[in-house]
């Protein structure tokens, strides 16, 4: 990457006589709804390193992905006074204005998975498009060969994540493998049942389809069972991007050759770091609003990342167990997907038929 | 000669007739209830709930910014209901309505004239319902339930990927966010429309044919009004309104979403039945309505406030809602309606005289 | 729940030898598979004591002492809202009495349901058949009590479709079991419901105000049946508004007045002057015209129909009325009527023709204008097409004049409007409590006579009465010739349809009879007697 | 249109030949004015099309997506159906279905629960589910659209609850085979159990006591009430039974998408489809006319319809438009056909008095 850090913040492992010194915070995690593997991985995630970072953290959802019902969330959060809300968003645009409403009360706002462009501290991004694309496209050149007609499977038509994803793959496709062919791009609406009826349509009204990519977590599963029904597992290729715990059986039946995604649990800590960083660059000690941050700054100095603090761009993992070193973007990068004040959380893991049991989400 | 002169059954002594029974009174008791339940409720959360006593007035008026869409679609259902019928496509064209706003405003068109245009697609919508209902004579419950997926289709369709967003400042703050001191520009509209309809039904000759409509189809006709006309208009200023409602939410989230109306329409229902509407027609206020949009908009965001998830505040509604007809179920029977005569209010088949056509 | 269920099976064939036409001695007397339903027995007394019932603290019925004997048609009459039908539905196991007592036969009874009233054989035939539309004959007879077949939950259809034939033979209905009820005519369905309480076995048999939708040749055919059942041994009541039914049919009749019973009498004890006299409590200008003759001289013709034509209800219908002038509208049921009444009130398309108002041609009809234009039509089904029963008098009244009630732009002016409704349904003489009572809390003729003030309202110059009388008790009744005539006289021109040929004797000045559609004669003055009348309706004197 | 399933044999022949070709005339007439004859011809119609079009669209494995597909709605529609004929709605179908299939979801994968006890909870669930609904409607008389507009928020919050932010995930394999079998190619297990039950549904609503009382009530409760037939009690049972079908279609839903969530049933719009089915089937909303089989055509007339606009790639966002314009079609078309009716049935019967 071209971005290099001017100045690294090495944040110190907290140990148990520095983090009591810090004040507890209220943080919310808001998920785009309840009940979803994947979320609630990084809840885990969460829980395990609020303690040790000060945090009171509440995880909560709508019962179902709609915007409105986080906006709901969000309002009453800014009555109770809380001191960070981290959420990854059902829509770009649609909580923009009660977020913003919570930054002017004094919150800071951290969200990731799905952004809220203009209504932010900070975004934590998955993946950068990029990586995750070409890896996909890699996995699946190796098992259909260079020429072959291939399918993907969506969750909607006006997904950001997953457009985006979309056209990392198809812009690699053209450099790498022309020989790939998609044919066809179906919309399972993130439910497993309708994501399922529309993988076999397309299974049937593509008789030659090599492989088919699901990369919305309800469209993995719905895709594999497709492939199972059919009894097409192993006939055509199923690679995707989701949590592997759900399709362990899929991947046992050889109806799922390979998923992408990222740790979610790790996700979840750092989630937790930012937002205590968000709130230490806001409120924290006076050397981070000095125009040069000290280089080895102590737990009690807990310096953020703030939008105007523009020297600090990247900050260590080590606080919370995650190896390296995370770099906040300061301009939008088009091949990544960063926008401005985003964090690239991680490169994407595969898991295989070799290593799917080893994960817990 | 006077005709009671010559009858003394005229002029018989009223307190052998049977005690009065008033419709108005069942009516005005309900609302009342209904005032009352609000108070307490307010009450309860100042009380009990110090982040929702620390809003202050401004902020819990502020509140009101997130359910008042759920009101003005209520506003519209409670029309329809009134005459009988009902409209389950309100969601789906508040959806629309907000889409075609943002996508025409997309498109260079002045945001304002695009308003005008979105609520003329609405009124066009609640006029194909109003036709199926009053020209080919079907169950409201049927065409809206199909126009509902088309509505939302459409919607989708508009939207395209990347629904439009960042509305001119002076309309986000007109429709959404802004406000006169401590009273939101939402809460102002809402009033403002909310003591129209009201006028509408309860003081106008329009309000008298629908409600008399509810009550007695085949009768309003014989008594001379124009059954289809008002049918047909009711269906579009409750399409009008629901339009309305989905400009307020796009202004609201400043944001344009082909589902975001969805999630309105079984709380406008719950409104309307809370008010004390009943929903085979004739029966209910506008006044209870209105109040039962607070009633129920101040105890989702209360429970919220109060730290409850969002889905308990649902279930909680759910059983509010319950809980309170069994109360007006109660209240009634007591002012003497008799099983023999709810039996035949729910299930009779009189009252549902199909619609004749008008020569 | 009933104290006594009655399953002895031996008891049936016991049964007098009335039971002759039974159709279960008819199909052989298979064996009976009804688990519940109690065996009839025929010759049962049935008992009211001291019956006492109110509803919403107004007391409807007190201290009424009754008894039903078998091989009797015991007539109840008495005004509207006397008391009668709430009376028989305490009977039938409708209403719940709040005090008092039902013996049937020599054992107490209580708690009574419609269901449990029927296994003790005890039916009441509503006034408007409440039959299942949609569902066959067969079924509507023996809905209740389905007969199960071998596997016990499952229909016997079989044995069901040809017990049906034969009860609707004995109620000399000719029509297919297998046909819908939405397929019958009012008075078959009448009959329907007849021989509903004869499959029920049920042997005390009640009919509220059968006769009031039929005409005089269909409830002939109802008495026969009735009488039939009355030779078997059958035990049956009666309402009827009617008293020349009443007199025809009853062998004992009771009057009841505002609640209480005001005597019972043999047939041959009572004659009709007294009857009417203990029902009113006062004397009735009986049977004399209640208006002058009419002289039609210098008075403007105020409604002219040309060639009114509507297939296939009616065609080529042309007639008159003047100012002031009472024109009466003869013919069966079925005859059209009231299809030339909504066609010119616009209710209904016409294939050609022209309505004139005062001259003026009266084109696209609806309510609505024909209102505006000062014409008025009193609906034939109050409850249907008439009243707002769920709606305060005050607004019941005013209905009709909605467009006229705004005072503020569009707004209305409730006091304004409380004004017009207390004005015209004093000038019709509205019994009820206040403007603000429920109209179903009226009795009919009171519900009639707001509909009266209604129309008043409107201030119309044409008129069309359909039925003002009907469903509404004697003295009411007169009330109502009483009005019209007053009405005529302050130059209204009224169209009076009626099938009871003696009172458009009393109050027509002229009557156009109708048969099948058609006008078949037309009667003045001093001509109009029911002879006349009756003669042409039935199509024997075609002019 | 809406023909009613008449217990009549057919009358008994009389007549000439000339009679007897009327008759025939007469009995294809009749056919056709049925709604599920219709719907027979309308469902082999666009799978002659499809076919046609799509070398695809025929195949055994297609068709056997298809009937498998519908199976979840036909069971749901039919309880449905059930409630509406006796003039009553469920909307809370789509939480019972979702908490039927949570609740036995969760044992099946962590302590691989019997697949036949399993079977057994989902219908207990689904009947404990359907008495709330009933005891709301007939005992306490809250109207229905109302009383079951409570529950689904109710019962959707009980699913969620029980999913304590859970998915049931990987299902074992005994379910989802039986989710997948087929008895022929072509014809899966699960459409031989849905028509069993149609036809169980059937039997109960045109042979039972029950059954018909059913129908007596959605004509006309009032009737019915004074005809002696319990109307709460029939009301009640609508409501058991539609429970129960729901929490049969949820154990379906468990065994054929293998996994449940917190919103399914409520996610796959279960209540619309259910309700649509049942009108494309012909059964009227006023009660007291239709009947199951109807509506089980209906859903698989809906399941073919969506199938086909997967294989011709009509975006999936027409989805929902073309079901609504099917119910649109559907009720246009019964409004439609009654004039129809009225000159083809057996002329009106003037009463007996006119005749001199
Ligand atoms: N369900 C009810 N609730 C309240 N009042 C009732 C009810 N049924 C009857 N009443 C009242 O009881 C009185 C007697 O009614 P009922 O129907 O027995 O009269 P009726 O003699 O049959 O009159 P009609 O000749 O008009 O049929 C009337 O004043 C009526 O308004
Ligand atoms: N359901 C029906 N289907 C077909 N024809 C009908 C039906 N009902 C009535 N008719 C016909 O319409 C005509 C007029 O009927 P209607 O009973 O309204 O006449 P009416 O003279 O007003 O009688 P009423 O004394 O009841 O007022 C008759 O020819 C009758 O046979
Ligand atoms: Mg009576
Ligand atoms: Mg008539």
């Amino acid at each position: 990457l071209a971005m290099s850090a001017t100045t690294a913040i090495a944040v110190a492992p907290a140990s148990a006589s520095a983090t009591s010194r810090l004040p507890t915070i209220k943080v919310s995690m808001v998920p785009k709804l309840l009940g979803l593997a994947v979320f609630e991985a990084n809840d885990q995630g969460a829980k395990q390193v609020a303690k040790k970072l000060g945090i009171d953290l509440t995880y909560t959802a709508p019962a179902t992905a709609s915007a409105e019902g986080q906006v709901a969330i969000f309002k009453a959060e800014i009555a109770q006074h809380y001191n960070v809300i981290t959420t990854s968003s059902n829509d770009p645009t649609v909580p923009a204005p009660v977020l913003q409403e919570a930054m002017k009360a004094g919150i800071q706002v951290v969200t990731y998975d799905s952004d809220v462009p203009s209504a932010r501290d900070f975004f934590m991004q998955d993946t950068a498009y990029n990586t995750i694309g070409s890896a996909l496209i890699d996995a699946v050149e190796k098992f259909t060969g260079p020429k072959a007609q291939i399918a993907i499977m969506s969750s909607t038509a006006d997904a950001t994540i997953q457009n985006a994803w979309i056209t990392a793959m198809k812009t690699y496709i053209a450099q790498k493998y022309p020989g790939l062919k998609i044919v066809t791009i179906g919309y399972g609406q993130s439910i497993e049942s309708v994501s399922l009826s529309v993988a076999e349509g397309i299974i049937h009204a593509y008789p030659h389809l090599k492989a088919i990519i699901p990369i919305d977590s309800n469209a993995v599963p719905g895709t594999a069972a497709a492939l199972t029904d059919l009894h097409m597992a192993g006939k055509i290729g199923d690679f995707g991007i989701g949590p592997p715990k759900e399709s362990r059986a899929y991947f046992a039946n050889g109806s799922l050759q390979a998923l992408f995604l990222w740790d979610e649990i790790g996700q979840g800590k750092l989630d937790m770091l930012m937002a205590r960083l968000a709130y230490e660059g806001a409120h924290g000690a006076p050397e981070c609003t000095a125009k040069t941050p000290p280089a080895n700054p102590t737990p009690s100095q807990w310096c953020g990342i703030r939008t105007n603090y523009a020297k600090v761009q990247s900050f260590s993992g080590a606080s919370v167990g995650l190896p390296g070193t995370y770099t906040v973007s300061a301009a939008p990068n088009k091949v990544t997907g960063a926008t401005k004040n985003t964090v690239i959380y991680s490169t994407p893991l595969e898991f295989t038929k070799a290593n799917y049991l080893r994960y817990n989400f | 000669m006077s005709l009671s002169a010559t009858s003394p059954l005229g002029t018989g002594p009223a307190a052998k007739a049977p005690r009065a029974q008033t419709a108005g009174r069942q009516e005005a008791r309900w609302v009342a209830t209904v005032a009352v339940l609000l108070v307490a409720l307010l009450a309860y959360f100042c009380i009990a709930v110090p982040d929702f006593r620390d809003l202050g007035v401004s902020g819990i008026l502020g509140l009101s910014e997130q359910f008042l869409f759920t009101g003005l679609i209520a506003l519209g259902e409670a029309l329809v209901i009134l005459t009988g019928e009902i409209d389950l496509s309100t969601g789906a064209m508040s959806s629309l309505s907000g889409i075609v706003m943002a996508a025409l405003w997309q498109q260079g068109i002045n945001i304002w004239l695009a308003v005008v245009l979105a609520l003329i697609i609405s009124a066009l919508g609640g006029a194909i319902n109003g036709l199926f209902v009053t020209r080919f004579g079907i169950a409201s419950l049927l065409v809206t339930l199909g126009t509902q997926f088309i509505f939302g289709s459409v919607a989708t369709a508009v939207g395209g990927n990347a629904p439009p967003y960042n509305f001119p400042k002076a309309f986000v703050r007109l429709a959404g966010t802004g406000s006169v001191g401590p009273i939101p520009n939402e809460l102002i509209s809402f009033a403002v429309i909310a003591v129209v309809v009201w006028l509408l039904v309860a003081r106008t000759r329009y309000g008298r044919g629908l409600v008399l409509i509810g009550y007695n189809r085949a009768a309003a006709r014989y008594a001379g009004v124009n059954v289809q006309r008002t049918l047909f208009s009711s269906f579009v200023i409750c399409g009008v309104l629901a339009g309305a409602a989905g400009i307020f939410v796009s202004g609201y989230y400043n944001a344009a979403r082909d589902d975001i109306g969805n999630s309105l329409l079984l709380p406008a229902i719950t409104v309307v039945v809370l008010g004390g509407v009943d929903i085979f027609g004739g029966k209910g206020r506008m006044s209870g309505v209105i109040l039962a949009v607070f009633l129920l908009g101040f105890l989702d965001q209360g429970l919220l406030i109060r730290g409850n998830s969002s889905l308990t505040a649902t279930m909680v509604e759910g059983i509010v809602l319950v809980l309170c007809l069994m109360l007006k179920i109660a209240l009634d029977r007591r002012a003497g309606v008799r099983l023999k005569e709810s039996l035949q209010r729910r299930f009779g088949s009189a009252r549902r005289a199909a619609v004749l056509p008008d020569t | 729940m009933p104290l006594l269920l009655v399953r002895n099976k031996g008891l049936r064939s016991q049964g007098p030898a009335a039971t002759r036409g039974h159709p279960d001695r008819a199909s052989g007397g298979d064996v009976d598979r009804r688990p519940r339903v109690g065996t009839p027995r025929v010759g049962t007394r049935y008992e009211g004591r001291s019956l006492t019932k109110s509803f919403d603290g107004a007391t409807v019925l007190s201290q009424v002492d009754i008894t039903f004997a078998p091989g009797e048609v015991h007539s109840v009459v008495g005004e509207n809202g006397a008391g009668k039908s709430t009376l028989l539905k305490i009977m039938a196991g409708i209403y719940q009495p709040d005090s008092g007592q039902l013996v049937l036969g020599e054992e107490r009874v209580g708690g009574l349901s419609p269901r449990s009233a029927q296994q003790l054989g005890v039916y009441l035939v509503p006034q408007e058949p409440a039959l299942m539309q949609s569902l066959s004959v067969t079924e509507n007879l023996f809905v209740g009590i389905l007969r199960r077949g071998r596997l016990h939950f499952n229909v016997d259809w079989r044995s069901m479709k040809q017990e049906a034939s034969a009860y609707l033979d004995r109620v000399g209905l000719d029509v297919d079991p297998e046909v819908r009820a939405e397929e019958l005519s009012i008075a078959q369905q009448q009959l329907v419901e007849c021989a509903r309480a004869l499959v029920h076995r049920c042997t005390v048999i009640y009919f509220d105000e059968p006769t009031s939708p039929l005409t005089a040749k269909e409830a002939g055919t109802l008495f026969e049946v009735m009488k039939n059942l009355r030779a078997d041994g059958y035990t049956l009541g009666f309402i009827s508004h009617r008293l020349d039914e009443v007199l025809a049919i009853s062998d004992r009749v009771t009057v009841l007045r505002d609640g209480k019973r005001v005597s019972t009498a043999l047939r041959s004890e009572v004659e009709g002057p007294s009857l009417v006299k203990a029902m009113v409590g006062r004397e009735l200008t009986g049977r004399e015209r209640v208006r002058p003759p009419f002289d039609a001289t210098g008075r403007k013709e105020m409604l002219a129909v040309e060639d009114l034509t509507s297939e296939p209800s009616f065609a080529g219908v042309s007639f008159s009325v003047r100012e002031g002038e009472v024109l009466g509208l003869a013919g069966l049921v079925g005859s059209g009527r009231t299809e030339i009444a909504e066609t010119i009130f616009g209710l209904r398309p016409s294939d050609r023709g022209t309505v004139r108002l005062e001259g003026r041609r009266l084109e696209h009809r609806s309510p609505r204008a024909c209102i505006d234009a000062g014409l008025v039509y009193l609906p034939e089904d109050r409850a249907r097409h008439g009243i707002f029963a769920d709606v305060e008098v005050e607004r019941n009244v005013t209905a009709g004049v909605i467009p006229h009630l705004a005072r503020y732009g569009p707004l209305v002016k409730p006091v304004a409007e409380r004004d017009l409704a207390k004005q015209a349904t004093d000038r019709t003489g509205v019994r009820m409590a206040s403007l603000d009572t429920l109209i179903k809390a009226l009795s009919g003729g009171n519900q009639q006579r707001a509909m009266l003030s209604r129309w008043l309202l409107a201030a119309p110059k044409v008129a069309i009465f359909d039925e003002p009388t009907r469903g509404v008790d004697v003295g009411a009744k007169d009330d109502i010739y009483h009005l019209v005539a007053q009405l005529a006289e302050g130059g209204l021109a009224c169209v009076f349809i009626s099938s009871e040929l003696s009172e458009l004797a009393i109050t027509c000045d002229r009557v156009i009879a109708m048969y099948e559609g058609h006008v078949v004669g037309e009667l003045s003055g001093a001509e109009v007697t029911d002879a006349n009348l009756g003669s042409l309706i039935v199509g024997a004197h075609t002019i | 249109m809406t023909t009613l399933p008449t217990p009549a044999a057919a009358p008994a022949s009389s007549g000439g030949p000339i009679a007897l070709a009327g008759r025939f005339g007469d009995i294809v007439l009749g056919l056709l004015r049925r709604r599920e004859v219709q719907l027979i011809v309308a469902i082999l119609g666009l799978f002659a099309i499809c076919s046609a079009l799509h070398p695809q669209f025929g195949v055994p494995s297609n068709i056997a997506f298809i009937l498998a597909d519908s199976v979840t709605i036909m069971l749901v529609s039919v309880g449905q159906t059930i409630v509406v004929l006796g003039r009553g709605i469920d909307l809370s179908v789509s939480p019972i279905l979702g908490i039927a299939a949570v609740s036995i979801g969760f044992p099946a994968t962590a302590s691989h629960l019997n697949i036949w006890l399993a079977l057994l909870i989902a219908l207990v669930i689904g009947v404990g589910l359907g008495i709330g609904n009933g005891v709301l409607v007939s005992v306490i008389g809250i109207p229905p659209i109302i009383a079951t507009l409570a529950t689904l928020t109710i019962y959707g919050g009980v699913q969620f609850i029980i999913c304590g932010g859970y998915s049931v995930i990987n299902v074992p394999a005994v379910y989802t085979n039986f989710g997948i079998a087929t008895l022929l190619p072509g014809i899966p297990w699960l459409i031989v159990i849905g028509i069993g039950i149609v036809v169980l549904a059937y039997l109960f609503l045109t042979r039972t006591v029950t059954g018909r009382s059913v129908y007596a009530v959605g004509n006309n409760a009032e009737a019915a009430f004074r005809a002696g037939i319990p109307v709460r009690r029939i009301l009640f049972t609508t409501y058991v039974i539609c429970g129960l079908l729901a929490g049969l279609a949820g154990f379906i839903y468990l065994c054929q998408i293998g996994s449940a969530t917190s919103t399914s049933g409520s996610d796959g719009n279960t209540n619309l489809y259910s309700i649509a089915a049942a009108l494309i089937g012909g059964t009227t909303l006023i009660g007291g006319r239709g009947g199951p089989i109807g509506s089980a055509l209906g859903a698989v007339f809906l399941s073919e319809a969506l199938q086909a606009m997967i294989s011709f790639r009509v975006n999936e966002l027409w989805d929902p438009a073309g079901v609504g314009v099917l119910i649109l079609i559907a009720v246009v078309a019964d409004r439609q056909g009654s004039p129809v009716r009225h000159v083809l049935r057996r002329p009106f019967r003037q009463p007996a008095e006119v005749a001199k």
